[in-house]
């Protein structure tokens, strides 16, 4: 068998397996997925290998002719993503090892397996419609995911709102995908991108249909509004799971692919991309910041930072998408870590709320300097990963010249530090209240995915050579892409400085809210929270009112009022209309037959006075 | 012409009078007259045959038919209470049909007389109806067994026991 | 002869019309079949007079001949039907018959 | 008058006259006598129709008439199905007089057969007189007041429709010289003007319409048809009334076409009796109660889909109206016996009475499902086909609206007969329904036969069509 196939059939096959596996064996569906996944991880290191130092594999089966054959193809980018992915899946799976709130555990793996399966095929995918095989697939198991993560009504009415809101733009993701494909005359992306398409006429919806398919996937605005909701109604290995790394990953890969791969882009649409980007950091982070749960507080994040990868990736310089694409990785790789500290946090305390918490520290050590490395990542501090995308990220887009996508991005960061700040203030210092007294330092298996991630946090930034040379060079490469700057190394240029101030400014936030709010630091951000102007924008906010589901969902009842109305009449005009007048002509005729022979008569003879004057007049003897 | 036309005129009035007779009896005789005026007419366009036709067994026949059934009804034809406005009313309508029928009618059969395609085939009555119309007379062979068979259905010969 | 096939047709109108008064306004059942009576002897009429005008004289009383048999039957059948109501609804009223409507 | 056919016409003739001096003091003999001279024409008829060399050459090498054929084997089938239901329906009822009533089934089978093989205008006219007379007596067989009173009213009313023809053949007379099919053709070929030919056939066709039954002269129809006795009713409403008028009025439709634009008119009237009639019929039959009553303003509205294809004329409407007429023959036949069973078993046929059938009486229940899913032209059974045929030729002639107005009363066929269906054989048994029982097998004989034919007229569908093109069409229409 072809290795390229191992990371698509073999979780599908174990899945199956899995639901063969009786309830009562403890430990072996745990222990199957972990090793599945182990192995799709090993054979994604074989397969970059392959793609980096030898020539990249390739899978071809006739699929339904009319050029819809199932191509697998690991080129770079693919085969990183490929790599990125099969990660996730497995710290996950081992840090759902002992983590108890996760739905029925059958359940969980199958969705899982099956969700490793399908973005492994989504990320090789190179034909259209193969792709939109496994991207369908993923929004289906989402849904099972969400909905089967806990027992009760919000969980499924989130899988709902998630399902509806990727259903839609999967729906124009289809569209757009038929439309380039009609226009290339190809399905397959290598051909489309030997001879890349302009953006004119039908193409250009083409591509912004694709492209909302893309970014919604990734969670960008407008289309973010279901993971702070599954944030709250369903499980933490999820949240660290799919909306922080899979959703990212395959989101801004397809973006990439499309904005560099198969479209020359001009420039509206980069101007659009950076807007968009832009627009996501800044509103996703503000609403972040005030947030006192710690779950919904990271998904925020999640979305906020969705905008650095596409202001990257909007860019459309060399150096902004390799930010864009570094930054990719390196989101998943802390917000993973983040959402898996909270899980650890919420298996040993039973609460994610920021009020109850506090001065943790002591008593989860670990899980508190992983959250600590992981936080300093996301906020850009100096040595870490994050630092590094970021500045990639602000270097790419002043080089475009627009420079208030530069000051938004900066004030995106400094919001980010200060509301983790906030985070990591009130739930590992400060002092601890008497219920948690009694906490303790979470399993193994739960701290091992973090140290990974954590590690990988610390080694991306210290050693970012590593990913750079043999994860994003290749990728760009892979996409078409010249530059001549050095991507990787720490210069002392003038954003080290920027960044060191933001790095102030939020610190000096930090102690002014603080001391507005005598002290409790989770209620640190109240000087914004409730400061005049914005304190509405917030309530309303947190009503749902920018929120294009709910208010969609207010409107449909409306809308379906005014359609069961229109129902009703259309009814009345095919149905009771024609019965009731049915009704009244056969109770005429009732009446009419009264049996009486004279009237029989008289008709009879109407009938033939008629007929004999209507034939003597035109029937052609005159 | 005059003779036709007194004859028409007598068979017009003959029904009239048929129905305006107040007596059933005297409406079946008057029947009977129409049926031998219709015969006379018969015989003044040179159909003799038909006209002995006529005489015999519409005058005849017929005639004995109606009386008869007249006699069998003839205690429930009092209490029927027919409304006599409507046979006083006949000499009213009929009168204004006779001159709506002279400005309507009349143009009308006279332009359709102008169809008129004349045959001129002189044969003897004999030969048409064996020749030409032979299958009619299986026809009146089914009818006068059917009549049979109705009678015979309608009024059966019920057996001693009723 | 003089043939005056419209006159002719004059008079079979009105016979046929007083016929056809009988049968609208009368509810003795056998007066109804006078009416019936009359109008076939208009329609008698009638043949002979189409076929005197055209020279089918010999045709035409084939016809005719045929025409009275028929007649005899049908009115033989009406006077059946009659007596048999009569004997069992002991009425000729034809304007009674209403016992099946809707 | 094909001499070929003159068997059909005088063997059922000779046996009536038989057969009271044969059943003279059995009486039973006379249903047995009737039947085997039913069954022996009806396996003739057949022979000859479905000869494998026939439907090999695809019925080009018919030596007879195929219209009359197909009518013939119709009349045979439906009088056998009335013949043998009526041999076991009777049972010990002593009202029924047996020998005038088969004698006078037969007579009228022979009429039916003179009417169908004639070509000739007058001879036409005898034998629907013989028809109507016979009709009248088996009306009243059962000496019911209900009978007596439809009989009276089918006389009186269809009564003008014989004057009608009367003149119609003096004006023939008069303007034509001759009566009969073939000379007409010749005369319109001829090319002299035919205006007055078209008045008298206009009068003959006005008088063919009142003996079938179309709109305003409809009202004799639901009262003969409820008053007749219960097996006579399915042969009135399934072929008498059906040879008598509509037969008649297919045949003039197909004299009428030939005179072209100068029949335009009547042709046009004929159509619009036909809309008319399906209008009134089907809108009546939805608020029926009595089952027998609402089948017969339903057998108006088919009626009506008849006279509207003839009206309409072309050859495939033509085609589609003869075989409307041979499947309105099977189901509603297949209906009037049902009713007839329903009378005998639950002594009702009212629907308000009945309630819940389809336990007791599951054939009747079933061959009724089959009839009505034909009669409102559900496929694959042959109403459908018969159905389609008329509305593409409609549509194809222009007549849209027609056509989509046809389409629709189909819908509302299928409503009322779903309304009876639903009264009568499904939901709760009601008093009389819960005595009663299915009728005995030998009964359900003929039901089962009619669906059965049905269901393989529908089947057999292509081999219809071909019979219908090369034995009608080719050799009678054009």
């Amino acid at each position: 068998m072809n290795p390229i196939l191992i990371p698509v059939i073999l979780p599908l096959a174990s899945a199956l397996l899995l639901l063969l596996v009786s309830e009562r064996i403890k430990h072996l569906r745990e222990l199957l997925t972990i090793a599945v996944t182990g192995a799709c991880f090993v054979s994604a290191v074989s397969i970059l290998n392959q793609a980096l130092f030898g020539t990249g594999m390739e899978f071809t089966a006739d699929w339904a002719g009319y050029g819809l054959s199932f191509t697998l193809k690991a080129d770079r980018l693919s085969s990183f993503l490929l790599l990125a992915v099969s990660l996730f899946s497995f710290v996950i799976s081992v840090y759902s090892f002992s983590f108890g709130r996760k739905g029925r555990a059958r359940w969980f793996y199958f969705n899982l397996l099956l969700t490793a399966a399908f973005s492994a095929g989504a990320a090789l995918a190179d034909n259209l419609a193969a792709m939109l095989f496994f991207w369908e697939g993923l929004l289906i198991f989402l849904y099972t995911f969400i909905a089967l993560s806990q027992n009760g009504q919000p969980a499924r009415k989130t899988a709902m709102k998630a399902f509806l809101i990727n259903g839609v733009t999967d729906l124009c993701l289809l569209i757009g995908i038929c439309i380039t494909g009609y226009i290339a005359g190809t399905m397959s992306m290598t051909g489309i991108a030997a001879n890349k398409l302009t953006l004119d006429g039908w193409a250009a919806l083409g591509y912004a249909l694709m492209a909302i398919g893309a970014v919604s996937k990734a969670g960008a605005l407008p289309f973010h509004t279901w993971i702070p909701d599954a944030a709250l109604d369903s499980s933490a290995p999820f949240m660290a799971y799919v909306p922080a790394a899979i959703d990212k990953l395959l989101g801004i890969y397809l973006l990439t692919r499309i904005s560099v791969y198969l479209f020359a882009l001009n420039g509206f649409a980069q101007l659009a991309l950076m807007t968009l980007g832009a627009l996501t950091i800044l509103v996703a982070v503000m609403m972040a910041f005030v947030q006192n749960d710690y779950k919904r507080l990271l998904s925020y994040h999640a979305v906020s930072q969705t905008g650095y990868m596409i202001l990257g990736i909007g860019t459309l310089n060399p150096i902004g998408i390799a930010g864009g694409l570094f930054h990719m990785i390196n989101h998943a790789t802390y917000k993973s870590c983040l959402f898996m500290t909270a899980g650890a946090v919420e298996r040993q305390t039973g609460s994610n709320d920021l009020s109850k918490l506090g001065g943790l520290f002591r008593a989860m050590p670990v899980t508190a300097v992983c959250f600590i490395i992981a936080a300093a990542a996301i906020s850009g501090i100096a040595p870490l990963n994050g630092f590094f995308s970021k500045e990639l990220v602000y270097a790419g887009t002043l080089n475009t010249g627009y420079t208030w996508f530069f000051l938004a991005a900066e004030l995106g960061s400094v919001l980010t530090l200060a509301s983790f700040l906030k985070l990591g203030h009130s739930v590992f210092f400060g002092r601890r209240p008497e219920a948690l007294a009694g906490t303790r330092e979470a399993p193994f298996s739960m701290l091992l995915p973090m140290i990974i991630l954590a590690g990988i946090c610390v080694a991306f930034g210290f050693g970012a050579r590593l990913p750079v040379t043999f994860l994003i060079e290749p990728s760009l490469q892979n996409l078409g892409l010249r530059h001549e700057e050095a991507l990787a190394g720490f210069h002392f240029n003038k954003l080290f400085w920027v960044s060191i101030a933001v790095i102030l400014t939020a610190v000096v936030n930090h102690l002014f809210g603080l001391a507005a709010a005598k002290g409790r630091p989770d209620k640190s951000s109240d000087h914004i929270h409730y400061a005049p102007g914005l304190k509405e924008i917030y309530a309303m906010a947190e009503k749902g009112a920018f929120d294009p589901y709910e208010q969609l969902r207010k409107f449909v009842p409306f809308a379906a009022g005014l359609l069961y109305k229109a129902d009703r009449f259309f009814d009345y005009l095919t149905d009771t209309l024609p019965s009731s007048a049915a009704g009244v002509f056969s109770k005429a005729s009732q009446r009419f037959h009264t049996g009486s022979y004279p009237l029989y008569m008289a008709l009879t003879i109407a009938g033939f006075v008629f007929y004999i004057l209507f034939t003597a007049t035109y029937g052609g003897i005159k | 012409m005059t003779y036709h036309t007194l004859l028409f005129i007598l068979t017009a009035a003959a029904a009239v009078a048929a129905v305006m007779m107040k007596d059933l009896l005297m409406s079946a005789l008057m029947l009977a007259l129409v049926s031998v005026g219709a015969s006379l007419i018969l015989f003044d366009f040179q159909a003799p045959w038909a006209a002995v036709f006529e005489l015999s067994v519409c005058a005849g026949l017929i005639t004995v038919l109606f009386v008869s059934a007249v006699s069998l009804i003839r205690r429930e034809e009092n209490k029927l209470e027919d409304n006599r406005m409507r046979f006083y009313a006949m000499p009213l309508v009929m009168g204004l049909a006779a001159i709506a029928a002279w400005f309507y009618a009349v143009p009308f059969f006279e332009s359709l007389e102008n169809w008129a395609r004349f045959g001129g085939r002189v044969n003897s009555l004999g030969a048409v109806l064996w020749d030409i119309r032979r299958f009619d007379l299986l026809g009146q062979i089914s009818i006068l067994a059917a009549g049979v068979f109705v009678i015979n259905s309608i009024f059966p010969r019920r057996k001693k026991q009723k | 002869m003089t043939n005056s096939f419209a006159l002719d047709w004059y008079f079979i109108t009105l016979i046929f019309t007083a016929g056809l008064y009988c049968m609208l306004v009368s509810r003795n059942l056998l007066r109804q079949l006078i009416g019936l009576e009359i109008m076939s002897k208009s329609a008698l009429l009638g043949v002979i007079s189409a076929g005197a005008l055209t020279g089918n004289l010999a045709l035409a009383q084939a016809l005719i001949i045929t025409m009275i048999v028929i007649e005899v039957v049908i009115v033989a059948a009406g006077l059946s039907l009659l007596v048999k109501n009569y004997r069992l609804t002991n009425s000729i009223d034809i304007w009674s018959l209403d016992k099946l409507r809707g | 008058m094909t001499t070929g056919l003159l068997a059909y016409l005088l063997i059922p003739l000779f046996t009536a006259v038989l057969i009271p001096f044969a059943a003279r003091t059995r009486h039973r003999l006379a249903g047995v006598l009737a039947n085997v001279t039913l069954l022996a024409g009806l396996i003739n008829v057949s022979l000859t129709l479905f000869n494998p060399a026939n439907l090999a050459s695809a019925f080009s090498g018919l030596a007879e008439n195929g219209f009359a054929l197909l009518m013939i084997f119709v009349i045979y089938l439906v009088a056998l199905c009335v013949t043998f239901f009526s041999s076991y329906f009777i049972g010990n009822d002593s009202t029924v007089n047996r020998v005038p009533y088969y004698s006078l089934i037969l007579t009228s089978v022979s009429a039916m057969c003179g009417i169908v093989t004639t070509g000739d205008f007058f001879t036409l006219y005898i034998f629907v007189e013989v028809l109507a007379v016979t009709s009248f007596a088996l009306i009243t067989s059962d000496d019911g007041a209900k009978g007596l009173e439809g009989a009276i009213k089918y006389f009186l009313l269809t009564f003008p429709a014989s004057l009608f023809i009367i003149f119609g053949i003096a004006f023939l007379m008069l303007t034509a010289g001759t009566f009969s099919f073939e000379s007409l053709k010749v005369i319109i070929a001829s090319g002299l003007p035919v205006g007055g030919v078209v008045f008298a056939v206009s009068l003959i066709l006005l008088g063919f319409l009142i003996k079938s039954g179309v709109v305003p002269f409809h009202t004799w129809t639901p009262d003969a048809y409820e008053g007749a006795y219960a097996p006579v009713s399915a042969y009135l409403a399934g072929i008498v009334t059906k040879v008598s008028g509509v037969y008649a009025v297919i045949r003039i439709s197909m004299i009428l076409r030939l005179f072209e634009i100068k029949a335009y008119h009547t042709a046009e009237v004929l159509m619009f009796l036909g809309m008319l009639s399906i209008v009134v019929g089907a809108l009546a039959a939805l608020r029926q109660n009595e089952f027998k009553r609402m089948l017969a303003f339903s057998s108006i509205s088919q009626v009506g889909y008849i006279i509207l294809a003839a009206g309409m004329g072309t050859p495939l409407a033509l085609l589609g109206a003869v075989f409307h007429l041979v499947n309105h023959a099977t189901f509603k036949t297949v209906l009037f016996l049902n009713s007839a069973s329903l009378e005998k078993s639950a002594g009702t046929s009212d629907m308000n009475k009945l309630g819940g059938m389809e336990h007791s009486m599951p054939w009747t229940s079933w061959t009724s499902i089959v009839a009505l899913l034909s009669t409102a032209g559900v496929p694959p059974l042959s109403g459908f086909w018969s159905k389609l045929i008329i509305i593409i030729a409609l549509w194809d002639g222009g007549a849209k609206i027609y056509a989509v107005t046809a389409l629709l009363f189909s819908v509302v066929t299928l409503a009322y007969f779903m309304v009876m269906q639903r009264k009568v054989f499904f939901g709760k048994p009601t008093e009389a329904s819960r005595n009663a029982r299915e009728v005995r097998p030998a009964m359900l004989v003929p039901v089962v036969g009619m669906c059965l034919l049905i269901a393989a007229l529908g089947a057999f569908f292509p081999y219809i069509y071909a019979y219908l093109v090369e034995a009608i069409a080719a050799r009678t229409i054009l």
